[in-house]
Order: structure tokens, then C-alpha cells, then sequence
């Protein structure tokens, strides 16, 4: 049963990524896609619980070596993603005009 | 403190809806900022909740991992120069996959040492983290190769490419099928599949010229969501499938938008090798150079200026004496426009960040099916370091690799400076007539220092 | 468990319902309505569970009923909807110039 | 053949697929229809499946209730006039409101009757599903009745009316907690719910006026989805959920939609009895009423004419004719438009549908904030049984009830003919100032009796 609840989920979140991204201005596309990115690091929860879980020592060193990755993914995405959004704040005194 | 399983997935949901509204406030430039906050906050939830989960027991090696992680994901965001932006999220992206590669890893140990035999649902789910999360870290690492330009840009083919190819795919899947058929911890199968996905990413992304790199990342990207969702089946968890796949569908559109921008088929973008197209038109003819002195005379008399930026504005950062120019110019009386080509720069958006950090208004930005019936009736258009997106050839020369890519019609305008530091072509390696037109003029040189130039001779 | 795979289904449908209904144009909004309304006579699968599950007698009445009135609902609704939106068509000849 | 829950389960899947599609599809003039249809397969398919899985054991009952259901759902259907559109949509949202309360009730038998005794969030969800389903289904019949004028239309308030809401409330949460404590069948607590329950739904909606109506239904279809998600969570359907909360967005969003064309808040609307606000200005002055000849006389001489219809021309079907006299109108050389308020009449889109139903073209159709400003230079405005969604005392009375509300401003105009059948007023009660206006003429009697005289002067 819990394959038919996680596609249900699947098959939502499909349709909801394309009707929410479609509508992002063309503008705003670098951002969207390294914020996008960053949120793709949510494998890091799998990633704590495969290193934390002490279930075989293999298993603890493959899941720290990918919460290593995992972590540079989100922390790096954010920030990144926050940098670049800063730009775009509204102007006290706009560039021209 | 220990939380409950159902605890710490309905935190979960909540993470859940600060990525959906995230996403969303993401799409207008008044809320993105926060926008892009919410989601981090979502992350951090999602995080502190499964730490404190009953299922973590212990934390050395977490902490040292999540320490390592952060340092080098801050620093790296920190240091890296706007114009880098593509290779940082190439590489972020990568990392991103080799995550999702070994947790598909560590689940497979736990699997098979558990105490019931692992269910066909379950490592096929494995499989399909490892191979999609190999094959993202393997190509993200080849793009940003191509990107930073530390390897060649041009499309690698060789006699047999598909057939290789077509080896190592029958290998990943005679080696998945063998693997579950016998699911043993030092299973040689396991080697393979494993080597194939890394081997696989790369050969998927050699033949791709560097101009589409772009499209290649925003693609990878959409396989690291992938990759996530694939992990979530094989452990799950809600949120992974629910994050993985707002990222996958994000992915995708945003490679469809892309393509249909340089009017060609994803498929044409992933499997023609650019640089291994037919050859086109030998361009000749006579280039018209013109120094910063005379360039000013013009400028000081034009009416309407327009510039068309690209990637080697980027490369010159030359955004902020662009942005003075522009003052300049108007406070001499002329009207000026930004004329923004969608793929122009090496990310969709790239020069919209670009000039936002100059302080540009938006105002002032305009996109390409705009400005192009005004181009007519502009005294100058102003190119600064772009070259593909300005090509006459995408529209006359149907032999062209670039033939059919909607571009900005500059030579339509009744006079052109064109930026750049040499004859060189642009990333697509395709020559340019319009440097041959009877209204092209050449300002050869760094693009900063040519409208530094510009600039002191307007302010003196 | 279930509870929170089902509580994860209704987030991301009302996030989803929210993004598919504020785009429909206010020319639809009569049809959208009755269409909606449609959607809701899905009641009727609770209902035929309650009727033909046969475990007490009066379940099965009220269930009988309920089928009844979601019945009404479903055909109803799809029905008069279809019959809204067939005058949606695109005509042959438009009404004028 | 007995399919697995998983099995029904993945049908599902595809079912709420449908759905979606289908609803994102009705977004669209062009594709509506079509998702309509999806919506409807989807239905079927969940139907069949459910049918199909092991847990249904009898199908006599089931096969009778889905006949009679059937007949009497497609009759209705079929029967309606489209002017009548509204009180059925109630009707029908009321039938599903009952539907939601009985499922409720048979789960309540089956958990109690069940092995183990009953989870409190069971009991909680089924509770849900009788209260929304039963407030759904009084309510809906109530606004029935006042949408078909079989009872007045006028809010009805009484003394101490909101002592007795809140010890209905009260007494409902009070049963549900005494209820969960001790869930038996025969508990006197249950009837107590169910009672106030359906009382609860007659109380909300009789304080609000007829004109108020449309707002009501959309939120009670609102309900109607909340009622069924209970339902959902009570027997553990994922289908119902996915369903059930689509509907209730999308209720909410076109509630919020109409009480912002409304200029009020959704609160004002159900807590304000329309008839009880404070008295409008009285209005007085002369009345100058016109005949058909004159009318015929003025708009032949006219270069632009603007239709505005209104409940009216639904009442009177007029729609045809008037499409007729827009044509004859464009023949003689004038400029023709629909003006279209977005709650003229008893649904929001009701007009559309209408003058779609008569074939007139999309762009003749002009919204309220287009045409507004081209009023002052139209020569003549015809207004079709609209009443409140021309009245000037929105914009120019503060004391009237109706201040506030954005309206088409065809006192701008230069003639205004207003066709209805007497002076009285419009479904908000409210006096009409526009009647008495300079440039205003009254062509009094059925709109479609008005509008064929005037077609019949045309063609002779
Ligand atoms: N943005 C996207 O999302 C995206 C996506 C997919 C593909 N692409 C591809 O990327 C390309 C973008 O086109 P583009 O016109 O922006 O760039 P481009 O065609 O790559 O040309 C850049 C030009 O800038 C010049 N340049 C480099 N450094 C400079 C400097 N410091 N000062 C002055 N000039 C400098 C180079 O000429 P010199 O070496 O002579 O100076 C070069 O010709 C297209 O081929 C497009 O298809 C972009
Ligand atoms: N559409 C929605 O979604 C929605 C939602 C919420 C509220 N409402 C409310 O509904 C009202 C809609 O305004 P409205 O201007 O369309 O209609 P209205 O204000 O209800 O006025 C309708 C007018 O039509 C006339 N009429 C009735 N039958 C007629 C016939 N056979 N021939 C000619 N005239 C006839 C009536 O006058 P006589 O009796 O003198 O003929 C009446 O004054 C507003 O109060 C609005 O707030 C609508």
C-alpha cells in the first residue's frame, strides 16, 4: 500500500512542479534553476539517516561521504541562489530614468 | 529527544509547503528573495526533524560530514564571480547526484543485511538512484568541464559512438537484471552497473557541444530531482518524491523553454553533436574597424541607442560602465534600450542578473520579439561581447549548424558596433557575416575597456 | 502512518487546486463551477463501498441512499456541464463579422 | 473478478490524473469541453474499479440507487432551461452534501459494528463529513429556494439570531465531543449532531440576501469537497481526498474571485444580511419612458452601441434576439459591443454562457474595465434586464447598501436605454438612481418582447 500512497504522491507533485514552474518569467530563470538545484539536495535526509542509523559501517561511511556531497549541494545552492536574487531587489534609486 | 516516525513526516508536509510556495513566490522579482528563504527554511526543517528522528543514533560522522559540506558549499557560493554562475551550478548540480548515488548505495547495504530478503520494488528503486544519481554526477562534471572551458568545447564524436553507446546501455540493464536476480553485497554486477552509470554520464555529455551546455544542466538538474525521487521510493520518505519531482518537472521546462528558444528539438540538442553539423557558408568580405574616438562622434549624435549584451559582457564584466554608458547617453538626449536574448550569456536569464546587479531598471530591458520590428528605426545598436545571438547567419544561410535559432536582428539597424576582442567566433564556432556588413563597425578590444573608453570621452 | 500519506495528499491537492483554478478565465467560471461541483459526486465511491460492503443491514440502506444522491450528483453535473460548454464550441460561422 | 486494493489503488492514480487534466483543461474555451469529458472518464473509471474490488460483496442495492440516481440526474440535466443553471448546480450540490453525510453515517456503522473499537481521528473525520455534509445539503436546499424565488428572497434576520447561531455551534461541538467519548450506536448524541447539523445549514444561509446567492452556492460547492476529503479520510480513499480538495480550492478561489467583483468581503457577505443595511438614499425624480418606434429611430442614427445584459435577459431567453439586433446594428454601419459584468446575473460567466449559447463572437465581448472608459464616447448604451451592475448609487451613495461594488458606468453614455418590465428593483432590493438619470430612456416590457420590435423595425 505504501507504493500506491508514495506515487499518488509522485503523480501530484509532478503536476504541481509544471503548473507552479511554468508561470516563472524568463527573468528570473537563472535563479529558478540553481534555487530549483538546491532544493534537489533533499537527499540529504536520506543521506543522515544512512549515516546516523549505525546499521553497518559501510553504510555509515558511504552515507557521510554523501552527506558531504549533499550538504555542499544545498548550503552552496541557497546561498548562491540568495546572492544572485539580492540583484533583483527593489532599487532605492533605480539605474537610470 | 526522540520524535515519533509520524512526527517527523508531518513536519515534513510542512517542509513541503515552504519548497511549493518558495518555488512559487520564485517566479516575481519582488518576492523571490524570500521566496528562496522559505525553501531554505523548509530545508532546515526537514533537516532538524530527521536529526532528532529515533532512527539517528549516532552523530560523529554526520557532524564531520555536514561541517566538511557547509565550509566548502559557502565558500564556493561565496567566491565564485557572477560569471561563473553556470559552472557553480553545474558542479553544485553533480554533487547533487553523487549524493543520491551513494544513499542508493548505503540503502542497498542496509537492505541486504536487513533481516528480510529486499523486495524487487525496492532495489529496482535502488538501482534507478544509483544509475540516475551516476549519471548526473559524471555529466555535471563533464558541462562544468566545458563551461569553465577546461576541456574542449566542441562536441567530441568518434567512429562508433553509438555503438559504444549502445553497449553501455545493454550493459546497465543486463547488469541491473543480473543484480536482482542475486542481490549479494560484493556482487560483481554491482561494479558494473556502478562504473557504467559514471562512464555513461560522461559519454552522454561529450558529444554536446559547450553552447548547449545550458540546456544540458538545466537537464541534469531535472535528473538530479530525478535521482532524489528515485532515493525517496527506495527509502521512503514523502518528501525526497515530493521535492525530487517539483525539481524534475522544473528541469524539464525550464530545457523546453531553452530549446525552443534556439528553435531546435531536445533531442537535436542532445544527440547531433553542434560542431559535427554540415559546414556552412565560407563567410568573406571586408571587416570595418573603428576606433573609441570615432564611436563616440556617432553615439553623441544618435537619438536611439540600443545594447545587445552577451556572454562577453559576462566574460569583461563590463555590466556597470554598461549601465554608465547607458546614463550617459540618456542625459545626452537619447532613448536607450536593453535588448535581451533569451539564451543569451551561458544561462537563461544570465544577462537579466547581469544587469540587475548594475542596477539596470527593468524598464529599460527588452526582450527580442520586441525590439525587433523597432530595430529598424535605431540610429545604433550596440553589441557588447555577444555573437550567436546576433548571427544573421541562423536566419539567411540554411547551411548553418545555427540556422533557424530565432536571433536579434542587429543588422537591421542603421549602424552597429560590434565589441569583441577579436575575429574569434562564438561558443557555437560559428562564423559571423554580420562582422562583414556595409554598417558594421569593428571596436576591437576588452569589452570593459572599450566602453571605458566610451565613457571618458563622454564625461570629458 | 496512512494519516500522514494521506495528509501529504491533501497539501499538494489543494496547492494544486489553487494553481489550476486561479488561471481559468472568468468567461468559464459558470461551467468551472458546475464542473467542479461534478468532481465533488466522487463521494459516490464511499458510498458504493457502504452499500455493497453488506456489513450491517442499515449501512447498506444508508449506503443505497447515498449512492442515490452522488448519482444525481455525478450524472448531473457532468451532464449539464457538457451541455454549458457545448455553446463554447468553436462556431462554423461567428455570430458577427 | 476481484481486483486488489493496490490495483484500485494505481486506477485511482490514474483517475485523479484525469482530473487534474480535465480541470486544467476547462481553463480554456477551446479545450473545455474535452476536459470536461476527461473529468467525466475519470469518474467512470474510479466507479468501475471501486465496483470491481473484493470489498463489495452485494450489488442489488447498489444497482438500484445508480439507476433511479442516473435517471433522475440526467433528466434534470437534460430538462433545465440554462437560465435555471444556477439552482440546479445547488441542487445538485446539495445531493452531494447528502451523499457525503449518509457515507459518514454507514462508515459510523461499520467502525462501531467493527472488530476494534473506533480511532478518535476516525471518529473525528466521520463526524466532519456528517456536519460539512449536512450544513452542504440544507444549505444548498435553501439556496435553491431562494435562487428560484419559491421562497423570499429577502435576507431574513430576527432578534437574538446570533444568540441562537452560537448555541447551535456550540451544542454541535458539544455532541461531538460527548459522541467521540462514548461512540455507540443508539447514542442520542449522534441524532443531536445530525439534527444541528442540517439546522446549522438552513441558519447560515437564510440571513443572506438572493443577490448574495451565487456566492453562497460557490462556497457550499467549496463545502461539498471539503465534506467528501473528510469522508476520504474516514475510510481511507485517497481518490476522494485528491478529489475532494480540488473541489474545495477551486470553490474557495471563485468565492474570493466574486466577492472582490463584488468590492466585498466574504465575511460582509455572509454575516451582513443584504436587506438590513442602513437605508439607501431615497430616490426621486422624473421617469422618461420611450417606445420601441422612438427607440428604433435614435438607435439607427447611432455609430456605437453597447449591450449590457443582465439577469433580465436570461429571464426573458432574449439572448437571441438581441444577438439578431447586434447584427442588423453592424449592418447599418455601427460599432457593436457586449459588455460584460463579471456577476451580471445569478452566476459568475452566467452572461457568457448565454451569449455564447446565442453565438456571439468572443471579441465582441468587452470586460467591465475595458469598456468603462469608452463609455463616455459610446451614443448608445442598451441596457437588458441589468439592474445592480448599472446602478450609480454604487458609486455616487455612500449609504446604499450596494456602495462600493464596481459597476459599468452606462450613465456615462450618451443615451442609456434601460429595458425591463416595471421599476422595480434589482435582486439586491436596492433603488436604481440610473432611472431617473438626464439621458436615460425606459423601454418598458419583456426584454425579448422590446428587443424583437425593435429587429422587426429593422427589417421592414
Ligand atoms: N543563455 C543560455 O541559456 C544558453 C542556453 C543554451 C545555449 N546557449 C548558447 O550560448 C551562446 C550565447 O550567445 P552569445 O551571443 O551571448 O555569446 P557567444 O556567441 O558565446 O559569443 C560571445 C562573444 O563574446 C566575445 N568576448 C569574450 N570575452 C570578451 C571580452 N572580455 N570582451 C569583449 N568580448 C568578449 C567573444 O569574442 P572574442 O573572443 O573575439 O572576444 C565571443 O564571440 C549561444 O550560442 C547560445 O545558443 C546559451
Ligand atoms: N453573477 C454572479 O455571479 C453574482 C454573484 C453574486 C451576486 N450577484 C448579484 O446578482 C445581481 C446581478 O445584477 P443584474 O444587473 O444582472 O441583475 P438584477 O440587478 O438582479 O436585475 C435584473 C433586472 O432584470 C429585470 N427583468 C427581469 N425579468 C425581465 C424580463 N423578462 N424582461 C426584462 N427585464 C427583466 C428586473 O426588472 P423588472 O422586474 O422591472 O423587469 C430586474 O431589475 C447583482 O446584485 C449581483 O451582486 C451575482
Amino acid at each position: 500500500m505504501e507504493a500506491v500512497f508514495l506515487s499518488f504522491i509522485l503523480m501530484l507533485s509532478i503536476f504541481l512542479g509544471f503548473e507552479l514552474i511554468s508561470k516563472v518569467p524568463a527573468t528570473l530563470h537563472t535563479p529558478l534553476m540553481s534555487g530549483a538545484n538546491a532544493i534537489s539536495g533533499i537527499t540529504v535526509l536520506g543521506a543522515l539517516v544512512a549515516a546516523g542509523a549505525n546499521n553497518s559501517e559501510m553504510a555509515t561511511w558511504l552515507g557521510g561521504a554523501s552527506v558531504f556531497f549533499a550538504v555542499i549541494n544545498v548550503v552552496g545552492g541557497y546561498m548562491v541562489t540568495d546572492r544572485m536574487l539580492a540583484m533583483f531587489r527593489k532599487k532605492p534609486t533605480g539605474g537610470a530614468a | 529527544m526522540n520524535l515519533s516516525a509520524e512526527l517527523v513526516n508531518f513536519a515534513y508536509i510542512i517542509s513541503a509547503a515552504l519548497f511549493i510556495l518558495g518555488l512559487k513566490m520564485l517566479g516575481h522579482p519582488d518576492s523571490a528573495r524570500r521566496g528562496n528563504l522559505y525553501s531554505a527554511v523548509g530545508m532546515a526543517l526537514a533537516i532538524i526533524v530527521t536529526l532528532l528522528a529515533d532512527s539517528i543514533v549516532s552523530f560523529e560522522v554526520i557532524a564531520l560530514a555536514t561541517l566538511g559540506g557547509t565550509v566548502v558549499g559557502a565558500l564556493a557560493a561565496r567566491l565564485v564571480a557572477m560569471t561563473s554562475m553556470p559552472e557553480m551550478v553545474a558542479l553544485f548540480n553533480g554533487s547533487g547526484g553523487a549524493a543520491s548515488l551513494l544513499v542508493g548505495w548505503a540503502a542497498l547495504y542496509d537492505e541486504i543485511l536487513g533481516t528480510s530478503a529486499p523486495s524487487t520494488f525496492i532495489l529496482i528503486t535502488i538501482i534507478l538512484s544509483i544509475l540516475i544519481g551516476g549519471v548526473t554526477a559524471s555529466g555535471s562534471l563533464i558541462a562544468y568541464g566545458k563551461l569553465s572551458e577546461r576541456m574542449t568545447t566542441a562536441a567530441i564524436v568518434f567512429a562508433g559512438q553509438r555503438i559504444v553507446n549502445s553497449l553501455i546501455l545493454v550493459g546497465i540493464v543486463g547488469s541491473s537484471v543480473m543484480f536482482c536476480l542475486e542481490p549479494t553485497l560484493g556482487s560483481q554486477w554491482f561494479w558494473v552497473l556502478l562504473a557504467l552509470s559514471l562512464v555513461l554520464g560522461v559519454m552522454a555529455v561529450i558529444p554536446i557541444g559547450g553552447a548547449d551546455m545550458p540546456v544540458v544542466i538545466s537537464l541534469l538538474n531535472s535528473y538530479s530531482g530525478l535521482a532524489a525521487c528515485a532515493a525517496g521510493f527506495a527509502i521512503g520518505n514523502n518528501l525526497l518524491i515530493v521535492a525530487g519531482s517539483l525539481v524534475g518537472a522544473s528541469g524539464i521546462i525550464l530545457t523546453n523553454i531553452m530549446c525552443k528558444a534556439m528553435n531546435r528539438s531536445l533531442a537535436n540538442v542532445l544527440f547531433s553533436g553542434f560542431g559535427a553539423a554540415k559546414a556552412a557558408t565560407k563567410v568573406e568580405g571586408e571587416v570595418k574597424p573603428i576606433v573609441a574616438d570615432d564611436a563616440f562622434l556617432i553615439l553623441e549624435a544618435a537619438q536611439s541607442v540600443t545594447f545587445v549584451p552577451g556572454y562577453g559582457m559576462a566574460v569583461a564584466q563590463a555590466q556597470h560602465v554598461v549601465r554608465e554608458l547607458g546614463e550617459l547617453l540618456e542625459k545626452n538626449g537619447a532613448e536607450v534600450n536593453f535588448a535581451i536574448h533569451p539564451v543569451a550569456g551561458r544561462m537563461p536569464g544570465h544577462m537579466n542578473v547581469l544587469l540587475a546587479e548594475a542596477n539596470v531598471s527593468y524598464e529599460q530591458l527588452v526582450e527580442m520579439d520586441d525590439i525587433n520590428p523597432r530595430l529598424p528605426n535605431t540610429d545604433v545598436v550596440v553589441v557588447i561581447g555577444a555573437n550567436d545571438v546576433v548571427n544573421p547567419a541562423a536566419r539567411e544561410d540554411e547551411n548553418s549548424p545555427i540556422y533557424g535559432m530565432p536571433i536579434i536582428n542587429v543588422d537591421h539597424a542603421r549602424t552597429v558596433f560590434v565589441l569583441k576582442r577579436s575575429m574569434g567566433s562564438g561558443f557555437s564556432g560559428v562564423d559571423n557575416p554580420l562582422f562583414f556588413k556595409e554598417n558594421t563597425r569593428m571596436l576591437f578590444g576588452d569589452a570593459k575597456q572599450s566602453i571605458s573608453a566610451l565613457v571618458a570621452e563622454f564625461k570629458s
